[in-house]
């Protein structure tokens, strides 16, 4: 198996499903010339103009035009350059994608990926930076995708893009190239849905996902050497729909649920997991059920200084797990 | 029966096809009739019909491929829904939100035309989102060498979205195989177009996407027809796209919810009653003895008793069982 | 005092403040004949063109053009004609309004109102019964306001139109004739951000807004009459940013939280009232933290039969009241 | 001094304001240099400049009133926003994005560009929505009767964006006093215009909108500055707006992250770099005795040392203190 990272085996995935099914095509801003992060490298030169389409800086064609392509056939996988240039879509989304398939009473379905770079922490200022999940975990009719890892990485994209549903697929910019993981060549998928359990652990459950994921191992890791907390980490990997039985499962045995995103706190994702757990594992609860997230300020301010202070770190969430622990 | 040659100004339709491109216009306008007055007697509580845009729906209709080319309309189109196979009964269906209305079981308002069949692409409410869904269908036409033609609806307001200027220029930079028709009936709800563009005809847009636009008489059904066999001939043809204004006229209210005697005069909507496409039309079949009154009366008897049987079973058919609102938020057994 | 609708509180707040400050002006579609719901009848007539003007139908516009003008002295007050159109506009509302003043350090400002009938139960189908509050309080930058009553409404309607932040005023357009209240003729306002105790309880504090606040009262009714259980009704009213020490007062006296919204449940913001409890009552709670809401279907089919099915009203949240109680 | 009528070809300029003119472009050349400079030391994370648009951002700006007319300004108008009064010191302030930094105190990104006092309206990233912002402050100015132009600025890959066709039809119909300029440098990053617009010259959108545009040499200052004027005079006299094409080329990558390289030619950029605004204008300069070599190295020496002292000054300016960060989220005290 070969070391990879994020970056690579999403074009590996990409690839890997162009030549799979013909029905498939690539469309988004400079993604013939590869794209800004390099994740459609070489597909042009493999698949030309019909499959690898540049388009015009405007996404809400880009949405509106794979949804109609979706409907004459074609499995569009567009990509939005980075997530924070999604919101001129939101409607072709929200509106479109989401309710299609339910307003026409499950006649019309619309197998779309959009694909898109999104979180903070490589000085991307306030609109390269963004998380924006919490708007489309909220659309029902929508299947929302946050991977941090490479392994979760590829198997995800091939699912999201063989799913008869539209899917959000959100790749967190800065765990693009941050580290490599052992990916097999051979084909394999991960189901949409399905949380994976990175770290076992007895005392508390940290729920997190994205980038947040490698953070939170990070200080379960701390926590466990230097108080001896034994930290289980769920990565949901999917947040809708979210894998609410691992979860639950998690803290009824733990007593202790800490959820951890890098979204400004107030109607973040973790909102939606806190509650649930608030109210479907009450009786098992030791301990409040605890969040850590960004401030509410618009995410991220460009300067390193002000960006550092605002983003979960390692070191926030071993704070967090620490008094978690000993309430 | 009178060959094609024989009727002058017909543009090329013989008396089978005129005749029945005026039965569906008045099958577009006894439904929409009939969909306010069950409205109005408390039977659906909304309904939106296009009385008046008879002769710019049915007549750009009327120049597809029914099943094969594709309609991306909007809320008015009952003249393109009809045109292209749908019947009053699946519309009337709908209008009473019936558990088997094809359009959408219920779950979306009256006149959201839909069929799977017929490429007719269900619509939502937000006005010109289904712009770019034509220009997509065009262009997965395009890329599988299918040789279909979308046809996408909207009406003067419509003009005014960002996503018609996206999805024009994406159409013209591919040369797509796809029709812009824009029924401009001069008000979006209240507003004159004159307090939504600064120019005299929108069909003038479509040089700023690199592709012919004509603006036409929407209530001449021939020239409507005309404008319409030339753009699709272009499309089929690879040339791309065009753009079509249909000036024409709301004979009605927006809605069953709307009172337009707020924003328009009587003497302005009667000026209109007199351009009627329908009384037009009819003239013009006398004028060319393509029909005679006995002629028209039988088709609309016809019509309207297709009508009245559609109502009834309409009135008669289930309504959708309460936890069927659970169903179909995604595709089922597809995950 | 007058009995007043929601619908006539809103005509009279902008009639008042269009009198009182001459920056302000109202802009829209179909403003000047008096909007769908009339909530502008009258004011072309009193004001002119030059303070009550049309717009083409396009929403992004309108959002943009009245964060410049009020950059340039203006204090717009835009009405988009139904909350599911107000979609397209999400990237001006989000990227720029909300942004503005903090991307600029403090230094601009951006006082719009953006008034929008929202909210489900007139046979509106999916695309006229939306709640978009879940998606807005969610911004920092932004306040987001939800009435269902006359008197709320007219209070914080002037205080949204006079707060030099942008404001998302929501008004559910179920309630604009609904009912009427005693409605002061004299000046007065209701600061944003503060909640109201509708009904005093002891047993358990349910937490609403909007219609729902309504449909709450009538079932904490039945609750009292039939089975002797006090419930403490809270209405947010202002859902960013939202009373959250009224709410955690009033949970720490009763123990028990039952939070009620419309929307569909997921990611609602109900998600995040039942999260804050979660983590700072928790020493209180003597019952799960509870949510009823729609379940998670686009909003609302059209057909009564679906909708009446999918939506919560006053039996739905007795049982829900009921089952708490006996926890 | 050279009187006006002396200068033939200088759209009225005497020689002071046309010395100005070469001062403030050389003044925008040198700022984006340095800016890439620093950051390939480490010094700023990001740097985004305009070295080739010279001449269409200091011509059109050079036709305003600073501090009364508007500036609304994309990422790459270093050259406006130091032709309204912006300073090399406030620009790399904002390079290295120090808390005193009147743009945005380190908040926003480099040539993020604001002011309140001169009227240049802090910007975000994602592209045009700038645009409708410009046209309501033109609606404010004309509402308000202050006979306040705004101008904004945006690239050919922006006009593609819907906000810009929803925002000028607006100025079309309320003929506010607005100015588009498209700095159409023919590449959005790497799609090239070809892939963006299916006509020539995107200034042919205007009469969409009815309003006149024009197509101007971008690289030729006094072409450009000749074609503001024109539209300020048109705008101020209360007869609408102008879009103005400049057609040229960015002389450099996108940003510190691209490598244009990948995209385009060595052949196609020397092309164009032998067309550069800079040379060309200090050409004319020179010919018509406005200014000699020596001239040059004067203004070009004085720029240099502002631009040498404003850059110590910005290294060692204090940098945002953390908890800042949870400021001014809402007007302070506003509430
Ligand atoms: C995005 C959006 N904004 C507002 C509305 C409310 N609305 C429904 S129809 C309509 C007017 C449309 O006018 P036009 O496009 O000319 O079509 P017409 O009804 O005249 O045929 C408006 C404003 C909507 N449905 N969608
Ligand atoms: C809405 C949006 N989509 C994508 C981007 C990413 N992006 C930044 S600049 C740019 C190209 C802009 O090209 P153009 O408008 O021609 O301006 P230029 O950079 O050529 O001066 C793109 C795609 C963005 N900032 N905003
Ligand atoms: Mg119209
Ligand atoms: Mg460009």
């Amino acid at each position: 198996m070969a070391e990879k990272t994020l970056i690579e085996v999403v074009n590996d995935g990409l690839r890997d499903e162009l030549r799979r099914d013909e029905r498939t095509f690539i469309l988004g801003e400079d993604v013939a010339e590869g794209g800004v992060f390099k994740a459609t490298e070489g597909l042009f030169d493999e698949f030309g103009e019909k499959r690898v389409i540049d388009m015009p800086l405007a996404e809400a064609a880009i949405v509106g035009i794979s949804i109609g392509a979706s409907l004459n056939g074609l499995l569009p996988i567009a990509e939005i350059q980075f997530a924070d240039f999604i919101h001129p879509a939101f409607d072709q989304i929200v509106s479109e994608a989401a309710r299609l398939h339910y307003r026409s009473n499950g006649t019309w379905s619309c197998p779309i990926t959009i694909r898109t770079p999104y979180g903070a922490g490589i000085h991307g200022g306030p609109y390269h930076s963004q998380s924006i999940e919490a708007f489309y975990a909220h659309v029902p009719g929508l299947k929302v995708i946050c991977v941090g890892s490479p392994y979760d990485a590829k198997g995800l994209l091939k699912s999201a893009i063989r799913d008869p549903n539209p899917v959000l697929f959100l790749e967190h910019k800065k765990a693009y190239r941050l580290f490599r993981e052992e990916v097999p060549e051979d084909e394999y998928t991960i189901p949409i849905g399905k949380a994976a359990v990175k770290r076992e652990g007895s005392d508390i459950t940290l729920v997190t996902y994205g980038l947040m994921t490698r953070h939170s191992l990070e200080a379960a890791e701390t926590l466990q050497s230097e108080d001896g907390v034994s930290v289980e980490v769920i990565d949901l990997r999917t947040v809708s729909p979210w894998d609410k039985e691992r979860v639950l499962e998690s803290v009824r045995k733990t007593g202790k649920a800490l959820i951890v995103y890098e979204d400004n706190i107030t109607g973040g994702f973790g909102a939606e997991v806190a509650a649930t757990i608030a109210e479907e594992a009450f009786d098992y609860l030791d301990g409040p059920v605890t969040r850590i997230a960004s401030p509410d300020v618009p995410i991220a301010p460009y300067s390193g200084i002000l960006e550092e202070y605002v983003l979960p770190n390692p070191a926030k969430i071993a704070e967090g797990i620490r008094k978690l622990a000993g309430y | 029966m009178v060959s094609v040659k024989e009727i002058s100004g017909a543009m090329g339709l013989n008396t089978e096809q005129l005749l029945k491109l005026y039965e569906t216009m008045f099958m577009a306008r006894a439904v929409g009739e009939r969909e306010r007055m069950l409205n109005r007697m408390g039977k659906g509580p909304f309904a939106v019909t296009g009385e008046g845009h008879e002769a710019a729906q049915v007549g750009t209709a009327f120049a597809l491929t029914p099943g094969k080319d594709w309609v991306v309309p909007y809320y008015r189109d009952i003249g393109v829904a009809l045109t292209i196979g749908m019947s009053p009964r699946d519309l009337l269906m709908g209008h009473l939100s019936r558990s088997d209305a094809i359009e959408s079981g219920g779950r979306n308002m009256p006149s959201h035309f839909s069929s799977v069949e017929l490429h007719v692409v269900s619509g939502s409410a937000p006005v010109s989102t289904q712009v770019p869904h034509a220009v997509g269908i065009a262009l997965a036409s395009k890329l599988r060498g299918l040789g279909e033609v979308a046809v996408t609806y909207f009406g003067d307001g419509g003009a005014s979205v960002g996503d018609v200027h996206e999805a024009m220029n994406f159409a013209g930079i591919h040369k797509l195989p796809v029709i812009f028709v824009c029924e401009n009936n001069q008000y979006a709800i209240s507003v004159h177009v004159r307090k939504q563009m600064a120019i005299e005809n929108v069909s003038a847009r479509a040089a700023a996407y690199g592709f012919p636009g004509v603006t036409v008489d929407g209530n001449d059904v021939l020239a409507v027809y005309e404008a319409a066999r030339q753009a699709v001939e272009r499309a089929r043809s690879g040339d791309g796209p065009t753009f079509i204004e249909a000036k024409t006229y709301r004979l009605v209210p927006h809605t069953s919810d709307d009172d337009d005697s707020r924003y328009r005069s009587k003497e302005e909507v009667d000026e209109w009653r007199r351009k009627d496409p329908l009384i037009r039309f009819q003239a013009w079949l006398e004028e060319h003895g393509v029909a005679d009154k006995k002629a028209i009366d039988e088709v609309r008897a016809k019509v309207m008793q297709e009508i009245d049987a559609a109502t009834e079973f309409a009135e008669n058919a289930p309504t959708p069982a309460p936890e069927t609102a659970l169903r179909h938020v995604f595709v089922e057994g597809g995950d």
